[in-house]
């Protein structure tokens, strides 16, 4: 077998060094009957078999780059530079492990600490974390530091917010006997949460850009909850927003989860990604996660670690601040590598670009008969109101090779009124050709 | 070379990628616009490159050399692995896309999903934590929703867990609400099973073990242990963190286990990427199946099928605990997964845990002439070593495992697990040949006749062959400094 | 642009240092009306143009791995571990200088070292170079070198050479006068060249297995040339066969080259390559190309460095034995990485896979009536005669999605007895499902 | 760390490839099978790419460093053009393939055949050279090929060439059947036109000029040596190394040039890959292009066509000089070298030449403070200088160069062009940022203060941070050694 540098002569040899009859000596604590279990799979195959199989499989599927592509709902097709994966896949960063000993993983370190900066510089806060799994993990996670924080019971939802952030943090704060209050449905930003907020409130959670694409101004509900002294969780999906629009920490939110998948990382069918996770210096021994500090060496170097580690399970075990031991290391790379390429200058060209797709895809779609275009004020998403059933609207374009964008039934199954709404986004990607196509052949399936 | 920061090279009007100019004509952004500077430098790309380059070679990893970390499972990264995982079909498919566009993807999920079925014996398994502590989290919660459907979910509050288990155990028990209490081990390593069934009680809602344990060794009562459980009304949670010692050789299902997750980055070696991303589908036996998450795959009709929402999971007759991520797991984990076990194949599967195991008892014998290990007999994957052979001589564990970083290793797990001082875990794994073993053996027992020689100025002085000496790490956690800060201009004020 | 490092602000100040107006003062000896000229070409664009546009290109190209194929003839479709893609994309591999200065890169030069005992190992001779452009630039030199050995005129080049390598051979010795006697075109290996060796001879220049297939013993005529004082240059393309066949070194070769692509390389639409020169440690310093050889550094260890450059352009100017100044770098990487890979046991089982797979494809295309296969013995290449012209039929085929092999008509358009010849390669890559397509395809166009 | 040779760690029946199982039951190959040892090692996946990344670590590379290796022109290589040649449209496609599947192929040599074209302003182009100097036997093949069309093949042997030019220009005009001749340089570091007047008659068949020339300066009297050629009946040769000093500013068509090869890997960037492949097509004034070699892409009723043969040529109205690669030429290198042409544009081009020439300027002004210029004025875009501010040192170029190594960057080219007394060459390219130029001047300036100062014996030692100390280059050539041997089994005769 190709990954075992192992024969047969070196483990007689070896086996002989310990003194052991055969390997089945060395698992002699086994029980007997449950050794040498029988299994129902296939024997070693080489490379070239493998990837006949994997890639058939991979055949079946109909990648974005086939065809016109809108599909968004907080996972963005964005160009990714080839720099990006070259980094990615040095040995030296692929093959590390988690920089436990900083002596000889500063390269590691050193980028988390750029991540972080990059991060507090985006959502304009001071202080960010080393990456989170994913933006919606991140959510729930916010949403149990806000109640250490505010050390009350109540948490609310906006209508706004992408349902599976919203299903994820209801997940994690059931579990601790958490009250959810989630907000209807809101396609239009219309809801008012001011008067949810009561004293047992630990935090609001809204989204900007919502999920419906929507911008939203934090700053009248921002100022609400910390009259009552709850906090402003903000959830951004597309962080290539926050190269167009003013930051949530401008806008006052306490703590700014985020995905970061759109910067350097590919869909890659919804994992891994990468939470992004800041909040204010005050909060900073309350965020869950890894987090890279600034120290010296023995010979007053610069240097970095991971600190802070008293907040941690393999620390304080059952006192920690989240049982959480990973971050998305690669795709934070990915993501510090990518963002490094744009600097501010180039991330807001991205963001512009990305304007202007949305805004040319919206005006060719909304000229349609019986489209309705929802949203006032966009980014790079927006939300179509159809004259019928937008699955199957959006099953049909599929068969005619246009991925369109997420129908509302798939998110909100149980809601009529999302029935006929499809939520479409449009990125860097998108050309004219694809905004023609798309809009023709919607003309056709209405 | 020492490489400055980003921050410190850039400049925020360089960029190192090229755009076409927006139009400027349309803003619908509704008067939120980005006004000022965010403070993010941009390279052009031979910077850029050359500053990931250089960072990159300030770090070690296994490509360089052996990583003998002891739970941590740092095994060979194929890159077959990383080139499946880069198909445009599944590297570039989104996760909201038609389900007629992805089957190739479900496919793929539902096969992973029967070889961790068939590896472990288990009928069922979640495939959407994203990491192993997030698998344990799944697992936990079935244990919980399971006890919610007895009725028994407020009495059975208590977990129970040996002193030697991984940090994750007790802080996801937490999470999931339940208060934890240790279990002694005995004096062999493994779970003291007489004080265990003391324990046990109608207010136990279960227990929590590592098998193969963080002591390297198989739980040999593992079915008395099961049974004690569910006898008193419990599950029996399992932590698969070290079932690549066992894979192809036993099915954790044949011992008792209610739920284990596995960790993809360990047993089927998809990358630690310097920390990350992993993944821990977490199996799940006849009793917790039902309060699976969503999302799921099945099969119906000749076309694979995405379960999403609690009530589509009731509809399959399912009782599931929700959602535990936005998507359908590490998609991208999960490819590399299972192009690593159809080239190992259940012969390679199973060759590769006993290599492993091989490895470790090489190294626990020929070590044990300088070194003391912590228990008697062979170990399973991992050898674990305590601090009694550096006694008076002033090394502690933590100078011993500096220096070898300046003989060209990765230091062991070091301080773990808790129940022996000053322990040192060695992990080879299978992807290490007898010639590397060799000059690894060496290289430590030299070390420890050094050690105990007296050299002990130079262990305290180590690492002196890496980019950094010993980093102050009281100091930055006194005073965190978690971000560039620009140097105030000087002139600013003038 | 993101390639540039240097911003205006940049450049005026370096201006400044320099003490120049404006850039145009440093190129003020270029004649003025040549300066800043125009040309009818695009602006710069960015990455995503640039794919949109090549990947057009590509997408208008049938891929070998898209279906049934049996081309080769000199370049040869072989599966190539991933391993050996990522080592040849270390950026310390791919973007290194040659190795001029050897502390700084005894990567590379240890990699040429190890190449050239694999090289000299399978060619069953006693020293190798660090590699050629290709093979036919490779014959081309073997021809000149055996000139300076030999001190004669006369060359003869085998009918089975491969029709490209004579005349890349035939346009080398003409420029210097050379006399070249190119035997019949010979199908079947049935050639008598004996004869043609005469006192004027420098050498005889065979392939084998040849360019029709054919597996030639070269003992006879290794013999004959070194009675008359000549030398034998065996030619290898398929460097695979040499894990089935005997060496050329065993047989009498005086001179071994070889194409090496199969090993570790793409097919590339013909390069680069990497072309394989081995040789009688007589010969040594007569042969072209870069050299590595082993030394010690001023501490004694072991080390390497390019040697025996007094054969080389760059020293000898006017008097080098070639004006080659460039190895095969990456290339001889990836061949070496692979061949390490596979080492000999590997080597002879994807030697055997290929003789089965030509095998099976011999004898699916021999059933059909009115085929005939030429060859008696053969690797992974064999010939067939077909009742028509080969030219259409492959076309044919190619319609059908079949990429069948070489026509005769392609290598030889001045032979009539090649019109219906169709030379077959059929490597590991090839399943029996592609034979029977292939199978039933040609007795479809027949 | 140091890495043995694969030869010293593998074995014969280790392999690092999964291959089904041989059938075993035909064997047609006459009986010449191979029946002895082969000799090959082979090491399991885990060990080579261990083997090669630790090799990989004892090289310098353009993406750890400046490379400021004056003519060799080592600018950044962008991963973009990676991406491209490894699309399976252009990496999986073979030269024999029928000319309907491969029209996108043909398509692409055509348009980068017409930016070459543009850019040097000549009406041809061929495309097959393999490298630098496989493109100047081209041009200087299809001179010859001119002179005999006009039947002076026979008298016109020989060919002119200055002192400072590439080894590779005296020995491609020999290997042409040419004699060669030196034109010597003037006091500014050019041709000196009077003499090279002298020397043209009706015996030389033409001039091969570097321009910019080695020295790094342009040629003012280009136009008058090129009419002056003409005028004597010769051809005019251009040495293209330095063409990426000009690409985009200047037509080498405009200036009388009748070949000139261009190395895809300097101008355009293709990665230098330690050593090649390269890649040197060769643009043709309409007195040479008829005698271009096979094969060739022509378009014509919509398609691509390739003319293979000189007798297709013949009806295509050439006079081919025939064929010098058994296929199309480095396609590879194409790829790369038109996607970097796109991203570039014309502008891009142009700047990149202008800044290379900047970059080049701003290094010289630099560092002429402490080391002394070979020529006075400006240069293009390699700074050269000489040995005259290391006189009694006891420093010498070699030493100075090596030094540099310690500093962190790779040398120079020294001793080159032969010219100029100890001669340093510095092309920085346009890769370079102003601040990895300062650090470098910086550190240039530094060991220039150093060796003025005495401290020779630090000079002598250099390097001391590199894998290896000086090599012993004589040992190695008096005793070559180009291969490892098994060594003599001591017991074997036992």
């Amino acid at each position: 077998m190709r990954y075992l540098p192992l024969n047969d002569a070196d483990r007689k040899a070896m086996l002989g060094v310990i003194g052991a009859k055969d390997i089945d000596d060395l698992f002699s604590d086994v029980p007997a009957d449950a050794l040498n279990a029988k299994f129902d799979l296939p024997d070693h195959q080489g490379e070239l078999e493998v990837e006949r199989t994997l890639g058939r499989m991979a055949a079946k599927n109909r990648a974005a780059d086939a065809g016109p592509f809108f599909v968004g709902c907080g996972a963005y097709k964005h160009h990714i530079p080839a720099t990006v994966d070259h980094i990615i896949q040095r040995s030296e960063f692929l093959t590390a492990y988690t920089p436990y000993q900083p002596e000889i993983a500063q390269g590691t370190l050193q980028y988390l600490f750029e991540f972080q900066t990059q991060v507090a510089a985006l959502t304009g806060m001071e202080v960010a974390n080393a990456s989170m799994y994913d933006g919606s993990t991140g959510c729930g996670e916010a949403a149990l530091m806000a109640r250490r924080v505010a050390k009350r019971n109540k948490t609310i939802l906006s209508g706004g917010l992408h349902p599976h952030y919203g299903a994820v943090t209801r997940t994690n704060l059931e579990l601790v006997g958490g009250k959810v209050v989630q907000a209807a449905m809101d396609v239009d930003a219309s809801e008012d949460l001011i008067d949810q907020i009561d004293d047992d409130t630990a935090c609001v959670i809204v989204q900007t850009p919502d999920v419906f694409g929507n911008v939203r101004d934090l700053s009248g509900i921002a100022d609400a909850a910390h009259e009552k002294g709850a906090l402003l969780i903000a959830v951004v999906t597309e962080v290539v927003s926050l190269g167009a629009l003013k930051s949530p920490g401008e806008m006052g939110a306490d703590i700014v989860v985020g995905e970061g998948q759109s910067i350097g990382n590919g869909l890659n069918f919804g994992g891994p990604y990468v939470g992004l996770f800041a909040t204010r210096q005050k909060y900073m021994r309350q965020m869950p996660g890894r987090l890279c500090g600034e120290t010296v060496d023995a010979e007053g170097k610069r240097g970095f670690v991971l600190t802070l580690s008293t907040r941690e399970q393999h620390i304080r075990r059952d006192k920690a601040t989240s049982n959480i031991c990973t971050n998305s290391g690669l795709c934070t790379l990915a993501f510090t590598a990518h963002m490094t390429l744009l600097g501010e200058a180039g991330l807001r060209k991205l963001a512009a670009l990305n304007h202007d797709a949305a805004c040319k895809t919206a005006d060719a779609l909304g000229a349609i008969d019986g489209v309705k275009i929802v949203n006032k004020n966009y980014f790079n998403e927006f939300t179509l109101a159809l004259p019928k059933n937008a699955e199957e609207v959006v099953e049909q374009l599929a068969g005619e090779g246009v991925l369109a964008g997420v129908p509302g039934g798939r998110l909100w199954p149980d809601s009529k009124d999302a029935e006929n709404l499809i939520i479409v986004a449009a990125t860097e990607c998108v050309t004219d050709a694809d905004i023609n196509v798309f809009a023709a052949k919607l003309r056709e399936v209405l | 070379i020492e490489e400055a920061l980003s921050f410190e090279i850039g400049s925020y009007d360089q960029t190192g990628v090229d755009l076409p100019e927006p139009s400027g004509k349309t803003d619908r952004l509704g008067g939120l616009n980005r006004d000022r500077e965010i403070g993010l430098p941009g390279l052009s790309e031979p910077e850029t490159m050359r500053h990931f380059v250089r960072l990159s070679q300030k770090n070690y990893a296994i490509d360089m050399g052996p990583f003998p970390l002891g739970s941590c499972t740092m095994k060979h990264n194929p890159r077959l692995n990383e080139k499946i995982a880069r198909l445009p079909g599944f590297g570039d498919l989104h996760p909201l896309a038609p389900e007629s566009a992805v089957q190739g993807a479900l496919e793929l999920i539902d096969q992973l999903a029967f070889w961790l079925k068939e590896l472990t014996g288990m009928p069922a398994v979640a495939m959407s934590p994203k990491a192993g502590a997030h698998g344990e989290l799944c697992g936990m919660m079935a244990i919980k929703a399971a006890l919610e459907a007895r009725g028994e979910a407020e009495t059975r509050t208590r977990v129970l867990a040996p002193e030697s288990a991984h940090g994750t155990n007790p802080a996801t028990a937490v999470q999931c609400g339940f208060t934890v209490e240790n279990i002694p081990g005995d004096e062999t390593g493994r779970v003291d099973l007489a004080a265990l069934k003391e324990k046990l009680g109608d207010d136990v809602a279960g227990i929590m073990v590592t098998n193969p344990n963080t002591c390297g060794l198989f739980e040999r009562d593992i079915r008395a242990i099961a049974d004690a459980v569910h006898d008193a009304g419990g599950y029996f949670y399992c932590d698969g963190a070290n079932f690549n010692a066992i894979a192809g050789k036993v099915r954790p299902g044949d011992l008792g286990v209610d739920a284990m997750h596995i960790n993809l980055h360990k047993t089927f070696s998809t990358p630690h990427g310097g920390g990350g991303p992993g993944s821990g589908p977490t199996v799940l036996s006849e009793a917790l199946a039902p309060f699976a998450p969503v999302p799921y795959v099945t099969f119906e009709d000749g076309k694979y099928k995405l379960i999403e929402t609690r009530r589509a999971a009731k509809a399959d007759d399912g009782e599931s605990m929700g959602r535990l991520t936005a998507f359908h797991g590490q998609m991208g984990m999960f490819t590399r997964a299972l192009s690593y076990m159809l080239s190992h194949g259940k012969d390679g599967v199973k060759q590769a845990a006993e290599d492993a195991v091989l490895n470790a008892n090489y190294v626990l014998a020929r070590l044990k002439k300088e070194m003391s290990p912590a228990f008697e007999g062979y170990c399973m994957h991992e050898a674990l070593f305590d601090d009694r052979f550096l006694k008076d001589t002033g090394v502690e564990t933590i100078d011993f495992a500096k220096a070898m970083i300046d003989e060209g290793y990765h230091p062991m797990t070091m301080y773990f697990p808790l129940v022996v001082h000053g322990a040192m875990l060695i992990e080879p794994t299978e992807s290490e040949s007898k010639r590397e073993l060799d000059l690894f053996c060496d290289a430590l027992l030299s070390l420890a006749k050094r050690a105990k020689a007296g050299e002990v100025e130079a262990f305290k002085a180590a690492p002196v062959q890496a980019p950094r000496r010993r980093l102050d790490e009281t100091a930055a956690a006194r005073k965190p400094v978690l971000r560039w800060i620009p140097k105030e201009p000087a002139e600013a004020a003038e």
